[in-house]
């Protein structure tokens, strides 16, 4: 069993024909991952790298329908490019472009969430059943199978994390990026609830980052109800203060946001918490 | 974006909210004319740091002649390393009471989330919770005349505030919507004789929505440095260290300046090229850093959309071109790395392939440097894995 | 509340749709300067009838002198009934293809929904149900870019179609959207060397939100007696029979009209005095039917949030203040039926229990009244159940 | 069982100081109704017939949950008041008032679909569990237990119908006024599928009108699902033409909206179709 994705899965992807969508198609395909078509308004009829392209999302899912999507579109144009994948009946969709607006990921969450469609991201290297299918850009030969589920919120330090785990022979059940923005679509808690029910998953490692509260927020579910072992690593402890929003960003975060604050939050939830990326496989084995 | 409380106030004014009399001024004596036309006023600076009550940045001035010293005095300061060139002069408001109000975004609800509080003033961040109505508001719904009401309600507002506060929210969340702002804060919102009175402002607006407004003007909160970096696509602080960190990814740069300070060095800066920064882009930013004069450079690429064999072009380029002569420290992984390192390799540069030795490397090459040796230049590559 | 051609086109216009260039005129002499000023013309009576090109509203006109004597050959016309005072004169287009494009309400999906076709133009009715678009939009998104580019495919739209269209359609679902409209349809929508420009403009108000628009024109399609009615709050439509009724609700209005045809009579109006009418406006309801010298009276009750003692109260005022001297029928049933039996009793009228009693008995009061009786009057009232 | 409401439905009743408000909630308490609660911003902490008010339903949902609404509140504030309701959590709304704008009920029934709440009307009467509970302003006395289940679009005319059931013994399960808007909540579809699966109801009547395609729809329905018999009347065989919607009107509806249309698609779907309303009790004492 896998969570979100599996070699079955049918992909469609979105803004096929620029340089990024051609060239991580081919990548994808070469992982494994089923490509059957992309979208490009107006180069349908082209073939890229063997997937037909389509004028719309809706033209794709008549010739062969798809199950979820991965987004290359220019930021500007995420918004609506998502609002079609999300009303042509994909289930789950990767927005992979940075600088999103946060209305417009506002707006694209609240869409998902009526339609009941997963949104992956923005701003995230996308997601990978290891072996199966990855929907994202991430390097294909670091993520083999194996027991460890990784859910984060940063892109290259994931790939360094698992890469690390490769090195020491430890695979992984499912990775995924949340995607970097103040606002995305997954956040840890609903990744963790997967992985609570996923046989393939043994131990789960949480990559985190200072600002904002969604690792306190992972550590009151671990605490409340996560049934198998995480490791945290959380990047940023002497990275200078972010930009603030107001005392509101304050009232709404009270004590949370700060590395102090999410390191002792994961500890007291029963979280191993790593010092460097290196030392994660270790506490993995200890736990496994 | 943060806006300066002048042009916030002047966008508050455009959605129907009512803002103090007042003028922007440069001068004391343009802020003793507008004491003079105002009455009683307050002098305010007009920069984007915070605290400037308890900095001295803000004073009341009862006569012109008192407002033409303040603003002298207030103009010679820089508040938190900020200069600043503008006052806004306004009129003292008779204040009956403080209320706090906000919107933003909450990413926890993924939504516009507004705040709101009987108890506004300089001490909101020490006022429980419970007297803090928290209020996300449905996006496809946006904010509806019952929303406010109830939001009347737990506020304990009295019915005559809730009269005002139903006219008032909505253009406020309207002003949120059309304009992309992150945050839109008033504090205090006060209750003055004429009715509700922004007595502040405080509005950011989405640096990735300000394409979509041409009619806003920019504001820049960085230095030179910093500026050029951001016009080049990069993100880019100084931190004052030795050594010149370049990474690809919010997340493992952040891990890199960590792991810098684990081993004992101190970063110049935070640098991240972001995801698939091409040659060009690359290139760029080690001239940046070089201008910096670091003791010495730590590359650490991990590539997925980034591409290995770009980076190493991009070092080669500025070799050639511009000469690199202070100490490197790369580590190369991910989408062809082995081109990469191919490419440094000829280059007379040895790659790392693990992070810990990279910068444990970068930190003893500025060792070195900090005490007069030129080992460990990109000229005599260090012994890599 | 339907608008006139001309005014669609200044609010097409106000949303960025291209219109043809034209004046609104009264006058051949007007017409004939309109044309003088704009070339080869089309002259087109400003009615809210259909079929005007059928009925030989509409003409061109290659010169002012033809645009003379066409504007007073139409001005001179009655069009399914209705006079008119405007013309509106145009450039003659260059018409390359005719488009239809529509945005209405539909009931089934309970949206706004987009009509849109490659064939345009007056036979639009008899297009193949295929080869018009359907496309219901989610109210809660809006019309997006990807819809319009959707509904281009399915159109079969060239590139160059769409581009256009995709500037135009949402400025069209704004319109709709900002003035409540029920319906704006442009047909045809012609595509001339300038690209889409709107050469007819249908657009429907919505009543019932017309209070949110003051700035809209106020038009009338109704007769002075429908205006009065309508002004007092009810729904009236002369039909021209022998039998005035009154009843409360569209549907037992209608079913009403229904019987009184059933048993061979001919119903001289529609007059739905609504739900919760009171003394005042049943008794305005009354007054308005005696003005139009009916044969006989048909009031239909049955009571729910009208109460039948209101009605009956209404009754006696108006025989009491202005006298009735046409035979009624009363029906009375539901709230308050008791009381408002009571009342009617006192005036001397008696009051059938069922519907279609009290049917066949106008009918049969409108018979002997058009036979020259005065039998049945309110004076002498009929035998009830 | 029945259907949509019961004795057991708590019901909040929107613009309980006006008129309308107060003289209809002493009516449904009266019939039974189980009335917990009343709504009038600025008027909280009022009694009107027994009912406590509050100033907002969220106030008046703290005190008691409710869960079904009625809303006598004057058009122009209808739609804030349903989306009130809707946003508080109530399951059921029944919305009175005439000349709600069509957008305003479209903006309505959107978020109700979203929320999964039932819209009755607008422009309705209401709806009444026969003996059991009454949400609306019909009059009490003619609805009594009994196994017909009737729709309406229009609401005296089915008095008119339900009281000459009464006259001859035969009471109603639950009677359901859609209301008389070109845009409402429910359609004859939604209703007939709920009385399909309702033991209480042997037979339904339809109370139909001229305009609109919602007869043709529930024709096709009763065609291919209906397991119970279906009577049917339809007003507006003499009525002139209503306004159409331009050819948008002729587009959507093509053959259907006219009298002879509808009538002619009720019988083709097996559904007994009386020429007045006085007939209808005998077509029923035919099929029950």
């Amino acid at each position: 069993m896998a969570i979100y994705i599996d070699e079955n899965t049918r992909v469609l992807v979105q803004g096929i024909t620029g340089n990024q969508g051609s060239f991580h198609t081919a990548q994808m395909i070469a992982y494994g991952t089923r490509v059957v078509g992309g979208v490009s308004p107006g180069k349908g009829g082209q073939v890229v790298e063997g997937v037909p392209v389509y004028d719309t999302v809706f033209a794709a899912m008549e010739a062969e329908p798809a199950d979820a999507g991965i987004l290359f579109t220019p930021a500007p144009y995420a918004r609506d490019a998502a609002f079609e994948a999300i009303a042509a009946g994909l289930k789950l969709i990767a927005l992979i472009p940075e600088h999103i607006s946060l209305h417009d990921t506002m707006e694209i969450c609240a869409y998902a969430r009526r339609k009941g469609v997963v949104v992956v991201g923005p701003n995230t290297f996308g997601l990978v059943s290891s072996g199966r299918c990855k929907i994202g850009f991430m390097p294909n030969r670091y993520f083999v199978p194996g027991p460890v589920g990784v859910i984060s919120r940063s892109g290259t330090l994931c790939y360094e994390i698992v890469g690390n785990l490769t090195n020491h022979g430890l695979g992984t059940s499912t990775v995924v990026g949340l995607g970097g923005d103040r606002v995305t679509g997954l956040n840890f808690i609903d990744v963790l609830q997967e992985f609570a029910g996923d046989p393939d998953t043994g131990a789960v490692v949480l990559v985190g980052e200072i600002g904002g509260s969604a690792e306190e927020e992972a550590a009151r579910y671990i605490a409340a109800s996560m049934n198998k072992p995480v490791v945290a690593y959380v990047a940023g402890k002497s990275a200078p203060p972010g930009k603030r929003m107001g005392h509101a960003g304050a009232i709404i975060e009270r004590d949370r946001g700060t590395f102090a604050g999410k390191i002792g939050a994961l500890r007291e939830a029963g979280v191993k918490v790593a010092e460097l990326p290196s030392q994660i496989p270790a506490l993995l084995k200890a736990v496994l | 974006m943060k806006l300066y409380e002048y042009m916030g106030k002047k966008l508050l004014h455009r959605y129907d909210l009512q803002i103090p009399r007042g003028k922007v001024v440069e001068t004391p004596a343009q802020a003793a004319e507008a004491a003079a036309e105002l009455g009683e006023v307050v002098v305010k600076s007009q920069v984007l740091a915070g605290k400037r009550g308890k900095s001295g940045g803000i004073a009341f001035a009862a006569t012109p002649g008192e407002a033409r010293r303040e603003a002298a005095r207030i103009l010679a300061l820089k508040l938190q390393g900020q200069a600043f060139d503008k006052l806004l002069v306004e009129e003292k408001l008779t204040i009956e009471q403080e209320l706090y109000l906000a919107l933003t975004v909450d990413g926890l609800s993924r939504c516009p989330v507004i705040l709101a509080s009987l108890d506004g003033g300089m001490d909101i961040e020490d006022v429980p919770a419970e007297r803090i109505v928290f209020w996300p508001v449905d996006i496809n719904l946006g904010l509806q005349p019952f929303m406010v009401r109830e939001i009347c309600r737990r506020m304990g507002a009295s019915f005559e505030l809730a009269r005002q506060l139903l006219v008032l929210l909505p253009g406020l969340y309207r002003l949120f919507r059309d304009l992309d702002a992150e945050l839109v804060e008033i504090n205090p919102l006060a209750l003055t004789p004429r009715g509700l009175v922004a007595a502040d402002a405080k509005i950011t607006i989405d640096d990735d929505a300000l394409y979509r407004h041409p009619q806003l003007p920019r504001i820049h909160e960085k230095t030179d440095l910093e500026l050029k970096a951001g016009e080049m696509g990069l993100a880019y602080v100084e931190l004052g260290g030795e050594i010149a960190v370049i990474a690809n990814g919010a997340g493992i740069t952040m891990a890199t300046l960590d792991m810098v300070h684990h081993y004992g060095g101190t970063p110049a800066n935070f640098l991240d090229i972001g995801g698939g920064a091409g040659v060009e882009r690359t290139a760029q930013a080690l001239e940046l850093l070089l201008e910096t004069k670091p003791k010495a450079v730590l590359i650490n690429i991990f590539g997925g959309i980034t591409r290995c064999d770009d980076v190493a072009k991009a070092f080669v380029r500025v070799k050639e071109n511009k000469g690199i002569d202070v100490p490197v420290a790369v580590r190369l992984g991910g989408t062809n790395e082995t081109e990469g390192r191919a490419i440094l390799k000829k280059a007379g540069l040895e790659v790392f392939l693990s992070m810990d030795e990279a910068v444990r490397q970068a930190v003893g090459l500025a060792r070195e440097r900090a005490n007069g040796s030129t080992v460990g230049s990109a000229e005599t590559a260090p012994q890599g894995e």
